[in-house]
């Protein structure tokens, strides 16, 4: 399955780099993320994070499907 | 009307406050953000907004068309900028249009905070000694000036 | 640093707004009352404001000064017009500038409430229909809750 | 005694005059309103007004001296 990954903020500086295309058996966004953290050096937990699939909030469960685009997102600080 | 939308220029407050003009509202009620010098005992040059901006927006407009409809007030926008800001610029601004004042504040008020805590924006400081730091993020900012990762 | 004025020119948010800048400040609050095109189910026009100016600096001084005291605001400052004003135009205008949100909020939302109830300012509705008066005169009884009065 | 009296609003329109000079035996504010209302056709209740000396707020009761400026204050529309 391929997967577009955006990065934002920290998680963006930690792996360095802003988007790539990830191909994984990741069934879904915990999985992924599991993945990922071996990969970089990602400290934030998943109690930290929200996901975003296709640009809308979704569970840590949802299950991902080819050309999905996910995007974790650490603590936000707008305003 | 445009609701909720990103700038990566400065905001000029009289041309956005101009959209929400409306000759049947006797109240209007705003707030800024401003970038200020300080925060938790830091001295702070600069800041860099940086946003999820195809999710923000959508996160933004259900914000100020939650707040229309809750509070009956006449119009909303919300304008937030991206990039780095220097102290004392202009970082988000909200503004509400209304019959009424009660309403007015209560949807500005409404607007902010939610904006603050729901939609994907954040925030890095540039201290006035050198370092920096992701906002809100406790363990983010020793984390993203350490020089080597630490061990999961 | 002024707290409260008339003015009998157009209002320009944006220089009063500058007067408040602080980088010290975090947030900053505003309200202005537009002149709207109804009221009561009355078309209006136009309206003239009156103020008894040497009191009402007085007192609009002291309310202001009791906001900055009672929510620990940086700065505020409100500044009124007098005199004829066609609808759209700006009447009043309120400005709190904070190191938090909150607070801004508050002081802006009790400095207009008192300048409306305490501060002697009239305002004289002329209608589309030809007519005029006074607004607040119809509900006497309801509006003429006294302040204390000052020790003599 | 001779007093100031300012007139706003609907007083200063049933007076048809903003401000004048009083000469009156007048010993408050209450009992310089009653006079004036013999003069001018103001319809506002005591209930309805404030009282003003030296633009300062004050009792209908306040002991009125000479020179004393004075003002009845409606109800107030500001905002």
């Amino acid at each position: 399955m391929n997967l577009r990954v955006q990065y934002f903020a920290l998680l963006r500086e930690q792996a360095g780099r802003s988007e790539e295309r990830v191909t994984t058996n990741a069934a879904t966004p915990a999985e992924l993320y599991t993945e990922l953290k071996t990969r970089y050096p990602f400290q934030l937990t998943r109690e930290q994070l929200k996901v975003a699939i296709n640009a809308e909030f979704r569970d840590w469960t949802t299950p991902l499907a080819d050309g999905d685009s996910v995007v974790f997102i650490p603590p936000v600080a707008g305003g | 009307m445009s609701l909720f939308r990103f700038t990566r220029a400065t905001i000029d407050g009289a041309l956005v406050r101009a959209e929400l003009a409306d000759p049947a509202s006797g109240g209007f009620a705003s707030f800024e953000g401003w970038v200020r010098n300080h925060n938790e005992g830091r001295e702070v040059r600069r800041l860099e907004y940086e946003a999820f901006e195809e999710l923000a927006v959508k996160e933004g407009e259900r914000i100020v068309r939650a707040a229309i409809e809750r509070f009956g007030v006449a119009h909303a926008l919300c304008v937030h900028r991206v990039g780095v800001l220097e102290v004392g610029e202009l970082a988000v601004w909200v503004g509400v249009s209304s019959g009424h004042r009660g309403e007015a504040f209560q949807a500005c008020r409404f607007i902010i905070d939610e904006v603050k805590h729901r939609v994907p924006i954040w925030k890095k400081e540039h201290y006035v000694a050198g370092d920096s730091g992701w906002v809100n993020c406790e363990h983010c900012a020793a984390a993203a000036t350490s020089p080597e990762p630490v061990p999961v």
